[in-house]
Protein backbone atom coordinates (compact mmCIF):
# COMPACT_ATOMS: atom_id res chain seq x y z
CA UNK A 1 0.00 0.00 0.00
CA UNK A 2 1.37 3.52 -1.20
CA UNK A 3 1.61 5.94 1.52
CA UNK A 4 2.54 9.39 0.41
CA UNK A 5 3.58 12.77 2.66
CA UNK A 6 3.68 16.26 2.43
CA UNK A 7 5.09 19.38 4.00
CA UNK A 8 6.25 18.86 8.13
CA UNK A 9 5.13 15.18 8.11
CA UNK A 10 7.37 14.45 4.46
CA UNK A 11 10.44 15.40 7.23
CA UNK A 12 8.99 13.07 9.31
CA UNK A 13 7.73 10.43 7.17
CA UNK A 14 10.44 10.50 4.41
CA UNK A 15 7.99 11.25 1.56
CA UNK A 16 6.37 8.46 -0.21
CA UNK A 17 6.91 5.08 1.01
CA UNK A 18 4.53 1.53 1.36
CA UNK A 19 3.88 -0.13 4.04
CA UNK A 20 1.69 -3.93 4.45
CA UNK A 21 -1.95 -3.13 3.34
CA UNK A 22 -4.05 -1.77 6.14
CA UNK A 23 -7.87 -2.38 6.13
CA UNK A 24 -8.83 0.52 7.04
CA UNK A 25 -7.91 4.04 7.71
CA UNK A 26 -8.03 3.74 11.84
CA UNK A 27 -5.00 0.87 11.87
CA UNK A 28 -3.50 2.74 8.92
CA UNK A 29 -2.91 4.71 11.51
CA UNK A 30 -1.68 2.76 14.05
CA UNK A 31 0.81 1.38 11.90
CA UNK A 32 2.17 4.52 10.53
CA UNK A 33 2.76 6.00 14.14
CA UNK A 34 4.33 2.78 14.87
CA UNK A 35 7.06 3.10 12.15
CA UNK A 36 7.19 7.14 12.82
CA UNK A 37 6.33 7.53 16.61
CA UNK A 38 7.40 11.68 16.27
CA UNK A 39 3.90 11.61 14.05
CA UNK A 40 1.86 11.17 17.18
CA UNK A 41 2.46 14.79 18.37
CA UNK A 42 1.43 16.32 14.98
CA UNK A 43 -1.26 17.26 13.53
CA UNK A 44 -2.20 15.84 10.57
CA UNK A 45 -5.21 15.10 7.52
CA UNK A 46 -5.73 12.14 5.44
CA UNK A 47 -6.56 12.13 1.96
CA UNK A 48 -7.37 8.75 -0.21
CA UNK A 49 -7.11 9.00 -3.85
CA UNK A 50 -6.98 12.36 -3.50
CA UNK A 51 -10.30 12.91 -1.15
CA UNK A 52 -10.02 14.78 2.28
CA UNK A 53 -11.42 11.68 4.75
CA UNK A 54 -13.10 11.76 7.92
CA UNK A 55 -13.63 9.76 10.37
CA UNK A 56 -12.68 5.51 9.45
CA UNK A 57 -12.76 4.74 5.93
CA UNK A 58 -11.98 0.94 4.19
CA UNK A 59 -8.62 0.82 2.23
CA UNK A 60 -7.96 -1.52 -0.32
CA UNK A 61 -4.71 -2.40 -1.93
CA UNK A 62 -5.04 0.04 -4.47
CA UNK A 63 -5.94 2.97 -2.16
CA UNK A 64 -3.19 5.98 -2.46
CA UNK A 65 -2.87 7.63 1.03
CA UNK A 66 -1.57 10.89 1.90
CA UNK A 67 -0.54 12.46 4.81
CA UNK A 68 -0.74 16.25 5.04
CA UNK A 69 -0.16 18.57 7.49
CA UNK A 70 -2.87 21.19 7.36
CA UNK A 71 -3.04 23.29 4.91
CA UNK A 72 -1.18 26.82 4.07
CA UNK A 73 -1.68 28.03 0.45
CA UNK A 74 -2.04 31.33 -0.55
CA UNK B 1 -8.99 20.36 -15.86
CA UNK B 2 -6.73 23.49 -15.53
CA UNK B 3 -3.82 23.58 -13.93
CA UNK B 4 -3.39 26.52 -11.24
CA UNK B 5 0.23 25.99 -10.97
CA UNK B 6 2.81 28.57 -12.21
CA UNK B 7 6.61 27.85 -11.08
CA UNK B 8 7.79 30.68 -8.93
CA UNK B 9 6.29 34.22 -8.02
CA UNK B 10 3.44 35.79 -10.75
CA UNK B 11 4.43 38.46 -12.50
CA UNK B 12 2.35 41.59 -12.92
CA UNK B 13 2.67 41.39 -16.52
CA UNK B 14 1.16 37.83 -16.83
CA UNK B 15 -1.61 39.67 -13.88
CA UNK B 16 -1.98 42.50 -17.25
CA UNK B 17 -1.87 39.78 -19.77
CA UNK B 18 -5.03 38.77 -18.03
CA UNK B 19 -6.91 41.59 -17.47
CA UNK B 20 -6.31 42.48 -21.46
CA UNK B 21 -7.97 39.26 -22.35
CA UNK B 22 -11.29 40.23 -21.60
CA UNK B 23 -11.86 43.52 -23.37
CA UNK B 24 -13.88 41.88 -26.00
CA UNK B 25 -15.89 40.05 -23.36
CA UNK B 26 -18.13 43.36 -23.08
CA UNK B 27 -20.90 41.78 -21.41
CA UNK B 28 -18.67 42.18 -18.40
CA UNK B 29 -18.72 45.25 -15.91
CA UNK B 30 -16.84 44.50 -12.95
CA UNK B 31 -13.95 42.45 -12.65
CA UNK B 32 -12.76 41.05 -8.79
CA UNK B 33 -8.89 40.37 -8.09
CA UNK B 34 -7.51 39.08 -5.11
CA UNK B 35 -3.24 38.92 -5.33
CA UNK B 36 -1.70 36.74 -2.39
CA UNK B 37 1.83 38.78 -1.74
CA UNK B 38 4.60 37.32 0.54
CA UNK B 39 5.03 38.92 3.96
CA UNK B 40 8.19 39.74 5.24
CA UNK B 41 6.97 39.02 9.04
CA UNK B 42 9.34 38.98 12.03
CA UNK B 43 9.68 35.14 13.75
CA UNK B 44 11.22 35.93 16.48
CA UNK B 45 12.97 38.43 15.34
CA UNK B 46 14.09 36.91 12.07
CA UNK B 47 12.26 38.13 9.08
CA UNK B 48 10.48 35.75 6.68
CA UNK B 49 12.93 36.61 3.11
CA UNK B 50 10.63 33.91 1.23
CA UNK B 51 8.37 31.20 1.29
CA UNK B 52 8.79 28.00 -0.83
CA UNK B 53 5.59 26.24 -2.08
CA UNK B 54 4.68 22.71 -2.42
CA UNK B 55 1.38 21.05 -3.31
CA UNK B 56 0.02 17.56 -3.76
CA UNK B 57 -0.31 19.26 -7.21
CA UNK B 58 -3.07 16.07 -8.58
CA UNK B 59 -5.10 16.36 -5.70
CA UNK B 60 -5.21 20.12 -5.98
CA UNK B 61 -6.35 20.60 -9.79
CA UNK B 62 -8.66 17.81 -8.86
CA UNK B 63 -10.26 19.60 -5.77
CA UNK B 64 -10.02 23.39 -7.47
CA UNK B 65 -12.37 21.67 -10.17
CA UNK B 66 -14.62 21.09 -7.91
CA UNK B 67 -14.90 24.69 -6.05
CA UNK B 68 -14.93 26.07 -9.26
CA UNK B 69 -17.99 24.13 -10.78
CA UNK B 70 -19.48 25.45 -6.88
CA UNK B 71 -18.28 28.60 -7.45
CA UNK B 72 -19.77 28.99 -11.11
CA UNK B 73 -23.18 27.50 -9.91
CA UNK B 74 -23.29 29.79 -6.77
CA UNK B 75 -22.92 33.17 -9.10
CA UNK B 76 -23.36 34.66 -12.54
CA UNK B 77 -20.05 34.77 -13.52
CA UNK B 78 -18.51 35.20 -16.61
CA UNK B 79 -14.99 33.71 -15.88
CA UNK B 80 -12.89 32.66 -13.24
CA UNK B 81 -8.76 32.41 -13.73
CA UNK B 82 -6.92 31.11 -10.55
CA UNK B 83 -2.99 30.74 -10.56
CA UNK B 84 -0.70 29.71 -7.17
CA UNK B 85 2.69 30.16 -7.33
CA UNK B 86 5.12 26.52 -6.58
CA UNK B 87 8.64 26.87 -5.45
CA UNK B 88 10.38 29.90 -3.84
CA UNK B 89 8.52 33.01 -3.74
CA UNK B 90 10.83 36.21 -2.55
CA UNK B 91 8.90 38.83 0.40
CA UNK B 92 7.45 41.19 -1.94
CA UNK B 93 6.31 38.99 -4.76
CA UNK B 94 3.11 37.29 -5.61
CA UNK B 95 2.31 33.68 -4.87
CA UNK B 96 -1.79 33.91 -5.27
CA UNK B 97 -4.24 35.48 -7.87
CA UNK B 98 -7.40 35.18 -7.94
CA UNK B 99 -9.33 36.41 -10.68
CA UNK B 100 -13.32 36.85 -11.29
CA UNK B 101 -15.40 39.08 -13.50
CA UNK B 102 -19.39 39.12 -14.14
CA UNK B 103 -21.76 41.45 -15.61
CA UNK B 104 -22.57 43.04 -12.00
CA UNK B 105 -20.09 44.02 -9.44
CA UNK B 106 -21.37 42.50 -6.46
CA UNK B 107 -21.54 38.63 -8.16
CA UNK B 108 -17.61 39.44 -8.92
CA UNK B 109 -16.61 40.41 -5.86
CA UNK B 110 -17.91 37.60 -3.69
CA UNK B 111 -17.36 35.14 -5.58
CA UNK B 112 -13.88 36.53 -5.88
CA UNK B 113 -13.56 36.47 -1.70
CA UNK B 114 -15.76 33.18 -1.28
CA UNK B 115 -12.71 31.39 -3.81
CA UNK B 116 -9.82 32.96 -1.79
CA UNK B 117 -11.15 31.97 1.73
CA UNK B 118 -11.80 28.42 0.09
CA UNK B 119 -8.37 28.34 -1.71
CA UNK B 120 -6.36 28.77 2.04
CA UNK B 121 -8.90 26.54 3.59
CA UNK B 122 -9.22 23.58 1.31
CA UNK B 123 -6.66 23.53 -1.21
CA UNK B 124 -3.69 20.48 -0.27
CA UNK B 125 -0.39 23.40 -0.55
CA UNK B 126 1.98 24.35 2.14
CA UNK B 127 4.31 27.24 2.54
CA UNK B 128 7.98 27.07 4.13
CA UNK B 129 8.88 30.58 5.62
CA UNK B 130 12.38 30.93 4.58
CA UNK B 131 14.92 33.11 6.88
CA UNK B 132 18.02 34.52 5.84
CA UNK B 133 20.00 31.91 7.90
CA UNK B 134 18.72 29.12 5.40
CA UNK B 135 16.57 28.20 8.67
CA UNK B 136 13.00 28.07 7.76
CA UNK B 137 9.43 27.35 9.41
CA UNK B 138 6.29 25.58 7.98
CA UNK B 139 3.77 28.20 7.60
CA UNK B 140 0.37 27.89 9.03
CA UNK B 141 -2.90 29.63 7.97
CA UNK B 142 -4.87 30.80 10.89
CA UNK C 1 -6.04 65.92 -2.13
CA UNK C 2 -5.88 63.19 -4.59
CA UNK C 3 -6.99 63.65 -8.16
CA UNK C 4 -8.72 60.31 -8.57
CA UNK C 5 -10.01 61.46 -12.42
CA UNK C 6 -8.01 60.14 -15.83
CA UNK C 7 -8.62 61.19 -18.94
CA UNK C 8 -10.12 58.08 -21.43
CA UNK C 9 -9.97 54.45 -20.65
CA UNK C 10 -7.44 53.07 -17.61
CA UNK C 11 -4.91 50.99 -19.79
CA UNK C 12 -3.85 47.38 -18.05
CA UNK C 13 -0.17 48.87 -18.15
CA UNK C 14 -1.48 51.48 -15.46
CA UNK C 15 -2.68 48.83 -13.27
CA UNK C 16 0.45 46.63 -13.50
CA UNK C 17 2.44 49.60 -12.78
CA UNK C 18 0.43 49.88 -10.06
CA UNK C 19 0.82 46.89 -8.75
CA UNK C 20 4.37 46.77 -9.25
CA UNK C 21 5.46 49.36 -7.39
CA UNK C 22 4.03 47.37 -4.10
CA UNK C 23 6.78 45.06 -4.18
CA UNK C 24 8.91 46.90 -2.11
CA UNK C 25 5.99 47.12 0.58
CA UNK C 26 6.83 43.64 2.29
CA UNK C 27 4.44 44.39 5.15
CA UNK C 28 1.65 43.62 2.44
CA UNK C 29 0.02 40.14 2.54
CA UNK C 30 -2.87 40.94 0.34
CA UNK C 31 -4.19 42.83 -2.17
CA UNK C 32 -7.60 43.65 -3.44
CA UNK C 33 -8.78 44.72 -6.99
CA UNK C 34 -12.16 46.26 -8.11
CA UNK C 35 -12.11 47.27 -11.77
CA UNK C 36 -15.24 48.67 -13.35
CA UNK C 37 -15.68 47.92 -17.11
CA UNK C 38 -18.13 49.52 -19.35
CA UNK C 39 -20.54 46.92 -19.97
CA UNK C 40 -22.06 46.67 -23.97
CA UNK C 41 -25.92 46.64 -22.59
CA UNK C 42 -28.97 46.61 -24.67
CA UNK C 43 -31.73 49.32 -24.20
CA UNK C 44 -34.10 48.63 -26.13
CA UNK C 45 -32.34 46.90 -29.06
CA UNK C 46 -29.62 49.29 -29.17
CA UNK C 47 -25.97 48.09 -27.65
CA UNK C 48 -24.14 50.47 -25.73
CA UNK C 49 -20.79 51.26 -27.32
CA UNK C 50 -19.24 53.38 -24.96
CA UNK C 51 -19.84 55.74 -21.57
CA UNK C 52 -18.89 59.34 -21.67
CA UNK C 53 -17.90 60.34 -18.52
CA UNK C 54 -18.40 63.73 -16.50
CA UNK C 55 -17.94 64.85 -13.15
CA UNK C 56 -18.42 67.64 -10.64
CA UNK C 57 -14.50 66.92 -10.19
CA UNK C 58 -13.74 69.72 -7.32
CA UNK C 59 -16.86 68.42 -5.43
CA UNK C 60 -15.33 64.46 -5.63
CA UNK C 61 -12.17 64.97 -5.04
CA UNK C 62 -13.41 66.10 -1.78
CA UNK C 63 -15.42 63.98 -1.13
CA UNK C 64 -13.14 60.90 -1.94
CA UNK C 65 -10.70 62.36 0.23
CA UNK C 66 -13.40 61.90 2.97
CA UNK C 67 -14.16 58.74 2.30
CA UNK C 68 -10.51 57.83 2.18
CA UNK C 69 -9.80 59.00 5.49
CA UNK C 70 -12.77 57.30 6.87
CA UNK C 71 -12.05 53.28 5.20
CA UNK C 72 -8.36 54.11 6.31
CA UNK C 73 -9.91 54.96 9.81
CA UNK C 74 -11.99 51.08 9.88
CA UNK C 75 -9.37 48.81 8.22
CA UNK C 76 -5.83 48.83 8.51
CA UNK C 77 -4.77 49.05 5.84
CA UNK C 78 -1.07 50.07 4.23
CA UNK C 79 -2.36 51.39 0.70
CA UNK C 80 -5.49 52.58 -1.15
CA UNK C 81 -5.65 53.90 -4.79
CA UNK C 82 -8.87 55.03 -6.85
CA UNK C 83 -8.89 55.90 -10.50
CA UNK C 84 -11.97 56.44 -12.38
CA UNK C 85 -11.89 57.82 -16.42
CA UNK C 86 -13.24 60.93 -17.02
CA UNK C 87 -14.65 61.33 -21.01
CA UNK C 88 -15.86 58.31 -23.67
CA UNK C 89 -14.56 54.78 -22.38
CA UNK C 90 -15.85 52.49 -24.94
CA UNK C 91 -17.45 49.09 -24.32
CA UNK C 92 -14.52 46.14 -22.76
CA UNK C 93 -12.50 49.09 -21.46
CA UNK C 94 -12.12 49.79 -18.06
CA UNK C 95 -13.11 53.31 -16.15
CA UNK C 96 -12.69 52.21 -12.61
CA UNK C 97 -9.81 50.94 -10.72
CA UNK C 98 -10.04 50.48 -6.86
CA UNK C 99 -6.83 49.19 -5.17
CA UNK C 100 -6.13 48.33 -1.31
CA UNK C 101 -3.63 46.45 0.06
CA UNK C 102 -3.10 45.16 3.68
CA UNK C 103 -1.15 42.79 5.89
CA UNK C 104 -4.77 40.32 5.87
CA UNK C 105 -6.78 39.64 3.11
CA UNK C 106 -9.99 40.22 4.85
CA UNK C 107 -8.88 43.86 5.36
CA UNK C 108 -8.01 44.67 1.46
CA UNK C 109 -11.04 42.54 0.49
CA UNK C 110 -13.69 44.24 2.94
CA UNK C 111 -11.94 48.00 2.42
CA UNK C 112 -12.08 47.53 -1.62
CA UNK C 113 -15.90 46.33 -1.46
CA UNK C 114 -16.86 48.96 0.85
CA UNK C 115 -15.01 51.94 -1.47
CA UNK C 116 -16.65 50.43 -4.84
CA UNK C 117 -20.28 50.81 -2.98
CA UNK C 118 -19.28 54.07 -1.88
CA UNK C 119 -17.78 55.41 -5.15
CA UNK C 120 -20.93 54.18 -6.74
CA UNK C 121 -23.22 55.94 -4.25
CA UNK C 122 -21.33 59.01 -2.95
CA UNK C 123 -18.75 61.15 -6.07
CA UNK C 124 -21.15 63.30 -8.11
CA UNK C 125 -19.87 61.31 -11.48
CA UNK C 126 -22.45 60.55 -14.47
CA UNK C 127 -22.13 58.14 -17.53
CA UNK C 128 -23.95 59.25 -20.67
CA UNK C 129 -24.37 55.69 -22.57
CA UNK C 130 -23.77 55.72 -26.39
CA UNK C 131 -25.42 54.26 -28.55
CA UNK C 132 -23.61 53.67 -32.51
CA UNK C 133 -26.55 55.87 -34.20
CA UNK C 134 -25.33 58.91 -31.83
CA UNK C 135 -27.91 58.70 -29.50
CA UNK C 136 -28.03 58.32 -25.96
CA UNK C 137 -29.11 57.92 -22.58
CA UNK C 138 -28.03 58.71 -19.20
CA UNK C 139 -26.96 55.80 -17.21
CA UNK C 140 -28.34 55.36 -13.95
CA UNK C 141 -26.76 53.16 -10.79
CA UNK C 142 -29.40 50.98 -9.43
CA UNK D 1 -25.99 83.97 -7.06
CA UNK D 2 -23.37 81.09 -9.02
CA UNK D 3 -25.82 77.54 -10.02
CA UNK D 4 -24.16 75.04 -12.06
CA UNK D 5 -25.61 71.83 -13.03
CA UNK D 6 -24.59 68.48 -14.69
CA UNK D 7 -25.67 65.68 -16.46
CA UNK D 8 -29.36 65.51 -17.86
CA UNK D 9 -29.60 68.54 -14.95
CA UNK D 10 -27.35 70.99 -17.59
CA UNK D 11 -29.53 69.50 -20.45
CA UNK D 12 -32.30 71.25 -18.94
CA UNK D 13 -30.78 74.26 -17.37
CA UNK D 14 -27.56 75.35 -19.72
CA UNK D 15 -24.78 74.39 -17.65
CA UNK D 16 -24.31 77.42 -15.21
CA UNK D 17 -26.14 80.17 -15.07
CA UNK D 18 -27.00 83.45 -12.39
CA UNK D 19 -29.84 83.80 -10.49
CA UNK D 20 -31.00 86.85 -7.97
CA UNK D 21 -29.93 85.89 -4.33
CA UNK D 22 -32.42 83.65 -2.56
CA UNK D 23 -32.22 83.43 0.98
CA UNK D 24 -32.80 79.34 1.32
CA UNK D 25 -32.14 76.42 -1.29
CA UNK D 26 -36.37 75.80 -1.09
CA UNK D 27 -36.85 79.36 -2.10
CA UNK D 28 -33.96 78.73 -4.79
CA UNK D 29 -35.38 75.37 -5.84
CA UNK D 30 -39.25 77.27 -6.73
CA UNK D 31 -36.78 79.86 -8.60
CA UNK D 32 -35.25 77.44 -10.11
CA UNK D 33 -38.21 75.61 -11.12
CA UNK D 34 -40.12 78.65 -12.92
CA UNK D 35 -36.59 79.82 -15.05
CA UNK D 36 -36.92 75.53 -15.89
CA UNK D 37 -40.34 73.95 -15.88
CA UNK D 38 -38.87 70.78 -17.15
CA UNK D 39 -37.08 70.16 -14.34
CA UNK D 40 -40.38 69.64 -11.80
CA UNK D 41 -40.69 66.44 -13.67
CA UNK D 42 -36.98 65.45 -12.56
CA UNK D 43 -34.95 63.73 -9.27
CA UNK D 44 -32.12 66.33 -9.00
CA UNK D 45 -29.71 66.85 -5.88
CA UNK D 46 -28.59 69.65 -4.69
CA UNK D 47 -25.14 70.21 -3.18
CA UNK D 48 -24.18 73.80 -1.64
CA UNK D 49 -20.71 74.77 -1.61
CA UNK D 50 -19.62 70.91 -3.01
CA UNK D 51 -21.44 69.79 0.24
CA UNK D 52 -24.69 67.33 -0.46
CA UNK D 53 -27.27 69.27 1.30
CA UNK D 54 -30.54 67.51 2.60
CA UNK D 55 -33.63 69.22 3.52
CA UNK D 56 -33.67 73.30 3.57
CA UNK D 57 -30.70 75.14 4.34
CA UNK D 58 -29.76 79.01 4.20
CA UNK D 59 -28.03 80.24 1.40
CA UNK D 60 -25.34 83.25 1.29
CA UNK D 61 -24.91 85.19 -1.27
CA UNK D 62 -21.33 83.71 -2.17
CA UNK D 63 -22.62 80.01 -2.01
CA UNK D 64 -22.47 78.21 -5.05
CA UNK D 65 -25.41 75.89 -5.83
CA UNK D 66 -24.79 72.43 -7.68
CA UNK D 67 -28.01 70.76 -9.47
CA UNK D 68 -27.15 67.64 -10.45
CA UNK D 69 -28.85 64.20 -11.06
CA UNK D 70 -28.42 61.05 -9.32
CA UNK D 71 -24.89 59.97 -9.53
CA UNK D 72 -23.48 56.86 -12.20
CA UNK D 73 -19.97 57.19 -11.70
CA UNK D 74 -18.14 53.79 -11.86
Amino acid sequence: MDIISFGKIAEIAGGSFSIDNAPDTDSLKKIIEQKFPALKGVKYLLAVDKKMIRGNINLDKNSVVALMPPFSGG
Amino acid sequence: MKNIFINGPISPAFITESISRHESRTEIGGHSIFLGQVRRDLIGNKPVTAIDYTAYEDMAIEKMAVIREEVFGKYPLTCMHIHHSLGKVEAGQICLFVFTSAAHRREAMDACNELVERIKAELPIWGKELFEDESYQWKENI
